[in-house]
C-alpha cells in the first residue's frame, strides 16, 4: 500500500525534518507513528498526501510514483486517502454537517446518499446534536471529531491521522480508537501519528518509531516506549 | 452533470453571503466604475450627437452668374441631385441671397446704406449625406463640362467653408480620441480594481482554497464558485449602476434638454439608445465580474 | 513614546512587505484613480486656460460720430483708461476700420465693389481686467456725461457682442461644474475603493487583530501600523501616479503643444502649475491613505 | 484572585456551556479544569479573559468585577493574565521569537528588555533553535510552546492555559508541567484545562471537574477520574 524509498526531506532549516527514511506498509495494516514533538511525524504524512514533495526518494502509493504524479491527478489520490490534521482543517464558513458533506460532493456523490452518511457518520463520533454548528462554535475536541469524520466519510483504502485525540478526553479517545479498529477490520490501512501513550499500549499494533527524522524502531505489536 | 450546477450556485450565493464585506467591496467597485463610464458614455453620445447635428450642416455653394442660361442651371441641378453622395439640393435665387444678406447685416447698417441694387448672385446650395465626402464632391462639380457655363470663376464661386470643415473634422477627431481614451481607461482601471478585489476575497481565503485541495477537490471545483461569484458580483454591480443611472438621468435630463445652459445644442435624445447603453452596462459588469474573477484565480489557484 | 513610534513604523513596514498582494492592490487601486483625477485635473487646468484666452478677447467697440470734436475724444479716452476695470484702451480711426473691413470681407468682392468712400466710423476699443465686468462697464459709459458729445446713439453706437458674452459665460460655468463635478465624483469613488480596499486587507488580517487584542494590545496599538501602512500604501500610489502622469505627459506634450489638432488653442503651459499639480496629487494620495485606513478600522476594531 | 458567582453561559444552542458555576480560587493556587471534550472547559477560561461575556453571573479577577470592565481597560486586565489558547493563536506573519515578543511590546517594555527576556523564555520551553521560524514553519508540538513561553514571558500573576500539552510527548509535557510547578512556586496563580490525565494524576493538585457545564467535582490533591 504505502512504499517509501530513501526518503528525505529538508524544509531548510538546521537539519532535515526527515533523513532516508525507507518504510513498507501493507494493505489492511494498523500502524502508530510515534515520536517527541517536531521528530517529522506531521512531515511523513504530508508527503503521503502530496501536500509536499520529498527532497529525496521516492514514494508508491497503491504502487503509483506520487512524486511523478501529474498535478490534475493530485485531487483523485487525495480523495482515495481520508486524512485527519493536526490543526483540523476545517472550513470556517460551513458546518460540521456541510465540512463532512464537502469530501463528499468533491467525488460527485448524490445529495440523497449525503443526506444519508454525513449524519450517520457524525453520529458515530457522537456529534449527532452539533451538525449546523460552524467550526467557531464547537469546542476544540468537537472539531477534532469533525476532521475524523470527515477522513473517513467516503471510505477510503487508506486513513492517515494526525494527533487524532490530542484535543480529546481519555473516554471520547476511546470510542475514537475503537472506532479506528473496526474501520481497520473492514480491510482499511490506517497510519495513525500519535503523543497518547495509553492508546498505542493498549492496542498493540506495529509502531514506528522516529526520532530528529530517523526510524528508531519499527516494531509489530509494540508499545509506546520513551520511558520518562 | 446537474448536480453540480446545483453545488456550484448554491455555494458561490452562500459564500457571496458569508463574506458579506468582501463581497460588497467587489460589487461597490464595479457599481461605481461602471457609473462613470456610463455617465462618460452618455456624455459622449450627445457629444457624438451634438458634432452630427453641426456637420449636418455642412453645405455646398455654387454661386452662380447672372447671365447664365435658365436651362443649364436646371441641367446643373437635376446631375448633382442624382449623385447617391447628395442628400439635398436648394436654389436660392437673387432677392432670397438679397434677403438673408440684410438679415446677417442688420447691425451693420452703415454697410446696406451703401448697397446699390442686388449685387449678390442666386446660387445652388448642396447638402450631403455624410458630410465627410465635402471635398470629394466639390472637386466633381469643379469636373462637370456644364459648369463653367453657369458659374463665372469655378474656383472662387464654389465655396464650402474649407478651413472650417477641415477644423471640424479636426476636433471631431480629438474629441472622439479623448473620449475613447478616458472609457478604455476607465474600463481598465475597472478591470484592474475588480480583478484586485476579487483577489484579495480569494487571498482572505486562501486557507480554505488549500483545506479543499487537502481534502481532494479538483481545481475546477474549487474555481466555478468563484467565478460564480464573480459574475454575481458583476451583474449586481451593473445592476447597481443603472439603478443609480436611471436615477441620475430622470433627475437632471429635464434641466439639460429644457434647462438654459445647453439650450444651444438641442440634441435629440434616443431613449432606444439609452436602453442600449443601459445593456451594454449590465453585460460589462457581467464580464467584468467573470474576466477579473478568472484573472484573479488564476493567480491563486495553481496546484 | 520614542520606542513606539520605531514600533509602529516597523510593523506598518513588515506588514507591507508580509501581505504584498494586499499592498500592492490598495497601491495599485490609489495610484490609478489618482491618475485619472490628475488627467482631469490636466485637462480642466488646459480648458481654464483655453476659456481664460478666449475670455481675455472680450471687448468694447464705442463707435465714434464723423463730427465728433477731437478734444472730447481724448477725454473720454483719458476718463475711461484711468477706471480701475479697464485693462487697456485703443482707438481705431476710420482709415484703420476701413482697412479691416477690407479684410474681413475679401472673400466678397460684391460688396467690397459697392462701397463708396469710407462709411465706416473711428472706434474705441475698451480691453477689461475682468472680462465679466463687460457688462458693468457699458453701463458706466453710456452714463458719461460726455458721451452724447462723441457717439451719435449711444444705445446702438457702444457693442460689446452681448449675446456672444453672455453665452460664453453660460459655457464656461457649464464646463466647471461638469469638469468639478467629475473630479469630485472620481475622489469619492477613489475614496471608496481605497476604503475597500484597506477594509479588505483589514478584514483578511481579522484573526490576526482578534489574537492581538487577547495578548492585551489596545485599540491604538493596533490601529496605527495600519493607519501608518495606509499612509505608505497612499503616499507610493500617489507617486506611482505623478511618475505615469510625468512620463504621459513627456511623451504626448510635444504633439498637443506643437502638433497639428489642437494648435488652434495654443495655450501657454505653466510648468509650475503642473509640479503644483503633482504635489496635489501626491497630498491626496497621503490624504486618501489615511482616511481611508481610518474609515476602514472603525468599522473593524471595535472591542 | 478568581471568583465566580453563580456564572451561566448560553451560547444559544441546545443546552447552556456553563450552567450556574460558583468557583472561588486563591491567589498562588494550582488548579486543574478537567471534563470530558464540550463540557465547558474553555468556555470557563474564555469568560476569565473576557473574551466573551457571562449570560448570567458576576466574575471578579484580583477583586474586580470584569463585567462591568470599561472596554478600553480590558488590555490592561488582559496584560495581567497569561493563557496558552487550545488552538494557539499564534500571529502567522510573525517569528516565534516576534510572537512572544509581541507580548512584550504590548505591555512597552524596552527592546534591550526584550531581547534579553525572549530567547531565554524560548529556550525554557526546549525551541532555542527555532527563533526564526514562522508559525506554518513549526510543527504542532513546537507551536504549542511558543504559545506557552508567550504566555509567560511577562511573569502575569494569573496564568491560563487550555490544553497546554495536547500536542506534546509524554516527555516534552513533563517538562512543561515542571515549568508550570516552577512558575506556580514564585506566586502565580495556575489554571490548567486539560485532558491528560498521566500529568493530573501524577500532579495532585487541585482538580475541578466539570460536566455538561456543571462542576461535578472540585477536590484538593485530586486526580483525573472518570475511569473509562
Ligand atoms: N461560539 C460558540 N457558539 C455556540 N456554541 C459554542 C460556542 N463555543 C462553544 N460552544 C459549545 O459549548 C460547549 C462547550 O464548549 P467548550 O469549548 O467550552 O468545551 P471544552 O470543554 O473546551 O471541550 P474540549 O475539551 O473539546 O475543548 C460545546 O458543546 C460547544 O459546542
Ligand atoms: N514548512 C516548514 N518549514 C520549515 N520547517 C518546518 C516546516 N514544517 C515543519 N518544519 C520543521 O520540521 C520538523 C518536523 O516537523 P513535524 O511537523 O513533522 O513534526 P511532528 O513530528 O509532527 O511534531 P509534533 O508532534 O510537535 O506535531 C520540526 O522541527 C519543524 O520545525
Ligand atoms: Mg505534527
Ligand atoms: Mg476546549
Amino acid at each position: 500500500m504505502i512504499r517509501l524509498k530513501h526518503v528525505s526531506k529538508d524544509y531548510g532549516g538546521d537539519r532535515p525534518a526527515l533523513t532516508d527514511i525507507s518504510v513498507n506498509i501493507a494493505k489492511g495494516e494498523f500502524v502508530f507513528l510515534v515520536g517527541p514533538s517536531g521528530s517529522g511525524k506531521s512531515t511523513f504524512i504530508r508527503l503521503l498526501l502530496r501536500e509536499i514533495l520529498p527532497t529525496q526518494g521516492d514514494i508508491y502509493i497503491s504502487g503509483q510514483d506520487i512524486k511523478a504524479l501529474r498535478s490534475w491527478k493530485i485531487p483523485f489520490l487525495r480523495r482515495n486517502i481520508g486524512c485527519v490534521f493536526q490543526d483540523f482543517k476545517l472550513l470556517p464558513n460551513k458546518t460540521a454537517f456541510g465540512n463532512v458533506a464537502f469530501a463528499l460532493e468533491v467525488i460527485g456523490r448524490s445529495r440523497y446518499m449525503i443526506k444519508k452518511q454525513v449524519p450517520e457518520v457524525l453520529r458515530l463520533v457522537g456529534l449527532e446534536d452539533k451538525l449546523d454548528s460552524y467550526p467557531g462554535e464547537l469546542s476544540g475536541g468537537e472539531q477534532q471529531r469533525v476532521s475524523i469524520a470527515r477522513a473517513f466519510v467516503n471510505r477510503p483504502p487508506l486513513l492517515l491521522a494526525d494527533e487524532p485525540t490530542g484535543n480529546l478526553d481519555p473516554a471520547t479517545s476511546l470510542g475514537v480508537m475503537t472506532l479506528f479498529n473496526r474501520i481497520n477490520r473492514s480491510g482499511t490501512t490506517i497510519l495513525i501519528a500519535t503523543h497518547d501513550r495509553e492508546m498505542v499500549d493498549s492496542m498493540r499494533k506495529r509502531v514506528i518509531a522516529l526520532e530528529n527524522g530517523n526510524v528508531v524502531r519499527d516494531q509489530l505489536r509494540g508499545v509506546y516506549g520513551y520511558e520518562d | 452533470m446537474k448536480i453540480n450546477a446545483v453545488y456550484y450556485s448554491k455555494e458561490a450565493l452562500t459564500n457571496f453571503r458569508k463574506n458579506w464585506v468582501l463581497s460588497m467591496g467587489a460589487v461597490t467597485a464595479v457599481a461605481l466604475c461602471l457609473i462613470v463610464i456610463g455617465a462618460i458614455m452618455f456624455i459622449a453620445y450627445m457629444g457624438n450627437q451634438f458634432i452630427n447635428k453641426v456637420e449636418s450642416q455642412i453645405e455646398i455653394e455654387i454661386f452662380l452668374k447672372d447671365n447664365a442660361p435658365y436651362g443649364q442651371i436646371e441641367a446643373l441641378q437635376n446631375q448633382i441631385v442624382n449623385w447617391s453622395a447628395v442628400k439635398k439640393v436648394n436654389y436660392v435665387s437673387k432677392e432670397n441671397a438679397l434677403k438673408k444678406f440684410k438679415i446677417d447685416f442688420k447691425d451693420n447698417p452703415e454697410v446696406l446704406q451703401n448697397l446699390q441694387g442686388n449685387p449678390l448672385p442666386s446660387s445652388f446650395r448642396v447638402w450631403l449625406k455624410n458630410p465627410r465626402t465635402v471635398e470629394a464632391t466639390v472637386k466633381r462639380i469643379k469636373r462637370l463640362s456644364i459648369i463653367d457655363q453657369v458659374v463665372a470663376d469655378k474656383n472662387n464661386d464654389i465655396k464650402y467653408g474649407s478651413q472650417y470643415v477641415s477644423k471640424l473634422f479636426v476636433i471631431t477627431r480629438g474629441v472622439s480620441i479623448a473620449a475613447g481614451g478616458i472609457v478604455l481607461l476607465l474600463i481598465f482601471v475597472s478591470l484592474v480594481l475588480i480583478t484586485n478585489t476579487i483577489r484579495l476575497a480569494i487571498f482572505a481565503r486562501r486557507k480554505e482554497i488549500g483545506i479543499m485541495k487537502l481534502v481532494g477537490a479538483s481545481n475546477w471545483f474549487i474555481r466555478v464558485p468563484f467565478l460564480f461569484e464573480g459574475v454575481i458580483e458583476g451583474a449586481l454591480g451593473g445592476a447597481i449602476a443603472i439603478l443609480i443611472l436611471g436615477i441620475i438621468y430622470r433627475a437632471t435630463i429635464k434641466s439639460i434638454m429644457g434647462g438654459k445652459w445647453l439650450v444651444f445644442m438641442r440634441i435629440p435624445l434616443d431613449q432606444g439608445a439609452f436602453m442600449v447603453m443601459l445593456l451594454v452596462l449590465l453585460l460589462s459588469g457581467i464580464l467584468i465580474g467573470a474576466i477579473g474573477s478568472a484573472i484573479a484565480l488564476r493567480r491563486f489557484l495553481k496546484v
